[in-house]
């Protein structure tokens, strides 16, 4: 299987890094070459969590097909399914009721947050720090519960279906939303106490991993690692799907560039989501939560593509429809794949432990990047 | 000035480093924060909410009698074929032939919780039980019987 | 750019290129050999500037395969889908990666997926299957593999 | 009042009415030798434990609760464990090297132990070059690494060996002339003179800013020094998963784990002789009651006090800080701390010369 990977024809050292390594999250293996400390080439080997989600819903009815991307990008799992849901939307022309777009944009954002606040103590973990990983998780906590009472699961929630959300709202959930909003203005500022402040955390990030907004283009990187660069390319606004259109929020833009930019934009991205949500959680109107659609749903013969902004990202659904109750075809545009392959120009030249801080600040979900 | 700046890099760092060390201490001194939830020694006192999706379940009343026709919706939406409705025919008092369910098979190891298969029920008879501690010896512990034996539709189903 | 007036731009450059109707966006249809050399001309002609390719991917038909790209430009905010049909036994495009970087791994996504081969691309190699297992394209639709599919 | 120092004397008694002078000496060797190992496993319980349970608090957890009250066997599970699991030597690797690091590691960590006052008059050795003997040894521990990573046949653990090794080497310079601040001031290596030297103030106190500085200093450079987070980089786990101890399984991972927690251990002992007053307690100036108060103190208590508090004063930097990068370790020692420590050292010097001191 694997070739007996030892020095190179340059005598330079080549290192596996993963599938099995605590700062790849997962089965991430990277065969880096190394010369002395100083990296030459990081070349990734994906495919150890490959499920061939595309093949799978080929087989599968659009209704069914949503719940398998959960499982792509787990960390924002309902913006997965609100992708599908929105493509499959587009090609059967449904309108979503108002109540289910609120509905939706909500639970969208509470992701988001959950999503960072994983990214901001994994990525403390990266760096040495520890204590952060479990000060972040009481947060994400919170927000698990009040996914668990509204959706009935806490990673892979599967709540949104063709033409709105699959049930209403617990009658609980503003009230916990508000107590979130509550608790995370009360103990974001530890976030920067911990870790933003810190002078060896900073010293760290700044000008590790600088990427110029035509590199970040060019290699098709969306989300928080092109918006650190410079580049405007926030989903929300450039195409605003549900009511992003209506609410006020600013799109975080940083030009430093490095990782310290990319850590920046995610902070303050998580001050957007609550912005968002704190407009919405008042006013969800009264109506229907869901769509009436048929029970077989067809879509017509054609091609369609709606994308979404995740946590990491831009994500495309691209479907390839031949008329029937399956897809003919569906690619998946995923956020980490175009992310993971601008790892090697941002490592180059630099230490180890850069490759580590800023292959935590591109936020890798690796089941998202082999799907 | 070189020397100036040189000094305030360093008290500076050293009030970053302060500040972090402050919090740490915080939390080192406040007991009250600490979040650990000692499962599974607060089972009695672990609220699950009543939407969680831990496994499909037929409720049957005390006459031991379900709502499934045997309609098969089910089996159509699962994504993964974790349902499979076994049915039979039955000989109603009048003399006819009806079709109802004999077994409806449940693979609680293909499941994915994705609650397709209840919002798919046109009569209500299967839904969502709170558990979720599934672990067992022997995987084919895994493959339940939903219905009850001897169990039959309840009056009014149809 | 209106779709309009991309369309007579890309005559203009590719007079080979067909349009189908349907879709948000413009569907250019090329030969696959005409590709490479639109594709430089999409992305460094100033008026057009499609400097961020979001998607590449590749559709089976059974008859044929179809590449399909999409394509946007940031300073002029348009799109285009760009679609190029290839043999089923010997699919061979020019590569694009020299002008996005990030087809590079979509690329060997999709060689590996679908058996497309890429002129000229600098390393073709597998990316996310594993090793020895050329010649079995997993998305193409005959495949078969008895073992690890589920069919319902 | 209970004191080691008349334990020692009665043994002393009771072995010389038994045996000539020469048998009694070795006798005495024999039960201090035995004393420091099972100081040795006393303290590697105590202090895992302790980490442990300093890192739940701060990570806002209950750390072990299970076994025995309150968690307090954890350690002692955690130690049966490591025993009974298999120590695997890894293909390619140099057996005899890999399988003698670990016992250097361990005899650099029990030589530490010697000169050392745990209370009055109760010291293994007290040489006339304490504080250089301290030194000196201290300085043997990288080559346990350098050879347990050598060893190993692993590139992670050569990684992990070769950054230690730029590490500790660097690091001794500050931590020396942190130390030499404080011989300055008394003017003698012993460890028992130093400690005496403090007996109307620690040096702390009495040494102005130089021994403040020196005492920051040395806190920094020994966490470098003994491989402890924020300089943990020989075994930064999320880029070497292990460093230098990767390849290491079992007991021969523990005697590496178990020297750590000993030499965090004799560097916080060490700082609290030379900063602290060791086993002295605190007087200040002219309150008689006070000081009298204060005397009542047993003197291990006082030298445990200290010791155990600047252990967690370490424990908290681990808890709290993310690790330094290789180039910014070195970085901080000769562009930060060396220039510092020297300029501390001419001005403790100045210091000592006009007598400016207490």
């Amino acid at each position: 299987m694997f070739e007996e990977i030892g020095t190179n024809a340059e005598g330079d050292m080549m290192i596996n890094m993963g599938p099995q390594h605590p700062a790849t999250h997962g089965v991430l293996h990277l065969v880096i070459t190394l010369n002395g400390e100083t990296i030459k080439k990081v070349d990734p080997h994906l495919g150890y969590i490959h499920r061939s989600i595309e093949k799978m819903c080929e087989s599968l009815t659009y209704r069914q097909f949503i719940y398998v991307t959960s499982r792509m990008d787990y960390l924002s799992a309902h913006i997965n399914n609100h992708a599908c849901a929105m493509c499959v939307e587009k090609g059967m022309q449904i309108e979503v009721p108002g109540r289910a777009q609120y509905i939706r944009v909500i639970m969208d954002e509470l992701t988001r947050i959950a999503s960072h606040e994983l990214w901001w103590g994994a990525m403390s973990m990266d760096l040495g720090a520890f204590t952060p990983f479990f000060h972040s998780f009481r947060e994400r906590e919170t927000i698990n519960d009040i996914m668990e009472e509204t959706c009935g699961a806490r990673l892979t929630m599967n709540y949104m279906v063709p033409g709105g959300v699959m049930n209403d709202i617990h009658p609980n959930f503003q009230r916990r939303v508000k107590e979130f909003i509550q608790l995370y203005k009360r103990k974001i500022h530890e976030y920067d106490e911990l870790i933003t402040g810190n002078v060896i955390f900073q010293n760290r990030m700044k000008g590790v991993g600088v990427l110029t907004a035509e590199q970040v283009i060019s290699y098709g990187c969306t989300g928080p690692v092109a918006r650190g660069s410079g580049v405007s390319c926030d989903v929300r606004k450039w195409w605003p799907y549900e009511v992003y259109d209506k609410v006020e929020f600013n799109e975080v833009i940083e030009t430093g560039g490095d990782s310290f930019a990319r850590y920046l934009i995610r902070m303050k991205e998580m001050d957007q989501s609550i912005r968002i949500i704190e407009q919405l959680i008042d006013n969800i109107p009264d109506g229907d939560f869901q769509a009436k659609t048929k029970a077989v749903l067809k879509l017509p013969k054609g091609e369609f593509y709606s994308k979404v902004e995740t946590a990491r990202g831009e994500l495309g659904v691209y479907i390839v429809s031949e008329g029937g109750t399956t897809p003919y075809r569906i690619k998946f545009r995923s956020p980490g794949f175009s992310n993971l392959s601008i790892l090697h120009d941002m490592a180059k030249g630099g230490k180890i432990g850069d490759l580590i801080a800023s292959m935590g600040t591109l936020d890798l979900v690796i089941p998202d990047i082999d799907r | 000035m070189f020397i100036t700046k040189y000094i305030k890099d360093v008290f500076g760092a050293l009030k970053s480093l302060g500040v972090g060390m402050k919090r740490t201490l915080y939390y080192f001194t406040h007991h009250k924060e600490i979040i650990t939830e000692q499962y599974p020694d607060n089972r009695e006192t672990m609220h699950l909410p009543e939407r969680f999706k831990g496994e499909v379940v037929m409720p049957h009343d005390e006459k031991n009698e379900h709502r499934c026709t045997g309609c098969t919706a089910c089996e159509l939406a699962c994504p993964n074929g974790t349902i499979k409705v076994v049915t039979k025919f039955e000989i109603t008092p009048e003399g006819k032939k009806k079709k109802a369910i004999d077994k409806l098979v449940y693979h609680l190891e293909l499941c994915t919780m994705c609650n397709l298969c209840i919002v798919a029920c046109p009569s209500d008879a299967i839904k969502m039980a709170q558990t979720f501690e599934h672990s067992v010896y022997d995987r084919n512990e895994l493959t339940k019987i939903l219905n009850n034996p001897g169990s039959k539709i309840m009056d009014g189903v149809e | 750019m209106t779709n309009e007036e991309l369309k007579s731009r890309i005559t203009a450059l590719n007079p080979g290129a067909t349009y189908e109707e349907g879709g948000e966006w413009l569907n250019v249809v090329v030969s696959p050999d005409s590709w490479a050399s639109l594709a430089a001309s999409l992305r460094n002609e100033k008026d057009l500037d499609f400097n961020y390719m979001f998607c590449l991917t590749c559709v089976d038909w059974k008859t044929h395969l179809t590449m399909v790209y999409h394509l946007f430009s940031f300073t002029h905010k348009h799109t285009i889908v760009v679609k190029a049909k290839l043999d089923t036994k010997q699919p061979v495009i020019g590569t694009v990666c020299d002008i996005w970087r990030t087809a590079e791994f979509l690329e060997r996504e999709v060689y590996e997926m679908f058996g497309v081969h890429f002129d000229k691309h600098p390393d073709l190699r597998l990316l996310i299957l594993p090793d020895g297992w050329e010649g079995k394209n997993p998305l193409r639709k005959d495949f078969e593999d008895p073992i690890n599919m589920i069919r319902l | 009042m209970w004191s080691f120092s008349k334990i020692a004397d009665f043994i002393h008694e009771f072995l010389g009415s038994y045996l000539n002078s020469t048998w009694t000496m070795i006798a005495e060797m024999v039960i201090a030798g035995v004393a420091v190992i099972g100081l040795f496993a006393l303290l590697g319980l105590v202090l895992v434990i302790m980490e442990r349970k300093v890192s739940a608090w701060i990570q806002i957890r209950l750390g072990p609760n299970r076994v025995g009250p309150k968690g307090m066997l954890q350690s002692l599970a955690d130690t049966l464990k490591l025993l009974v699991k298999e120590a695997m030597t890894p293909g390619g690797a140099d057996k005899f090297l890999f399988n003698l690091a670990p016992y250097i590691a361990m005899i650099v960590a029990m030589l530490l132990m010697a000169p050392i006052a745990f209370a009055k008059d109760f010291q293994l050795w007290d040489l006339n070059i304490g504080v250089l003997y301290i030194t000196a040894v201290s300085s043997i521990s990288v080559i346990s690494i350098l050879m347990a990573g050598w060893a190993s046949n692993n590139k992670y653990s050569l990684l992990g060996a070769m950054r230690s090794g730029a590490q500790i080497v660097s690091y001794e310079l500050s931590a020396g002339l942190a130390i030499l601040t404080i011989i300055i001031f008394t003017g003698d290596l012993q460890v028992s003179e130093i400690i005496k030297s403090q007996a109307d103030g620690w040096w702390i106190f009495k040494g102005h800013v130089p021994a403040i500085v020196a005492f920051i200093i040395f806190i920094i450079a020994v966490t470098a020094e003994t491989n402890r987070a924020p300089f943990d980089l020989a075994e930064a786990e999320s880029e070497l998963t292990a460093g230098f101890h990767t390849e290491y399984s079992g007991m021969k991972f523990a005697l590496f784990f178990l020297a750590e927690y000993v030499n965090v251990f004799i560097v916080c002992a060490i700082g609290a002789t030379l900063f602290l007053g060791g086993w002295m307690p605190l007087h200040i100036g002219h309150w008689t009651g006070f000081n009298h108060v204060m005397d009542y103190i047993p003197s291990s208590m006082w030298f445990f006090g200290k010791t155990f508090f600047l252990i967690f004063v370490i424990m908290w930097f681990r808890w709290t800080f993310p690790r330094l990068r290789i180039d910014q370790l070195l970085n901080l020692e000769w562009k930060y701390l060396l220039p510092l420590s020297m300029l501390n050292i001419l001005l403790a010097t100045a210091i000592a010369i006009l007598g400016w001191h207490f």
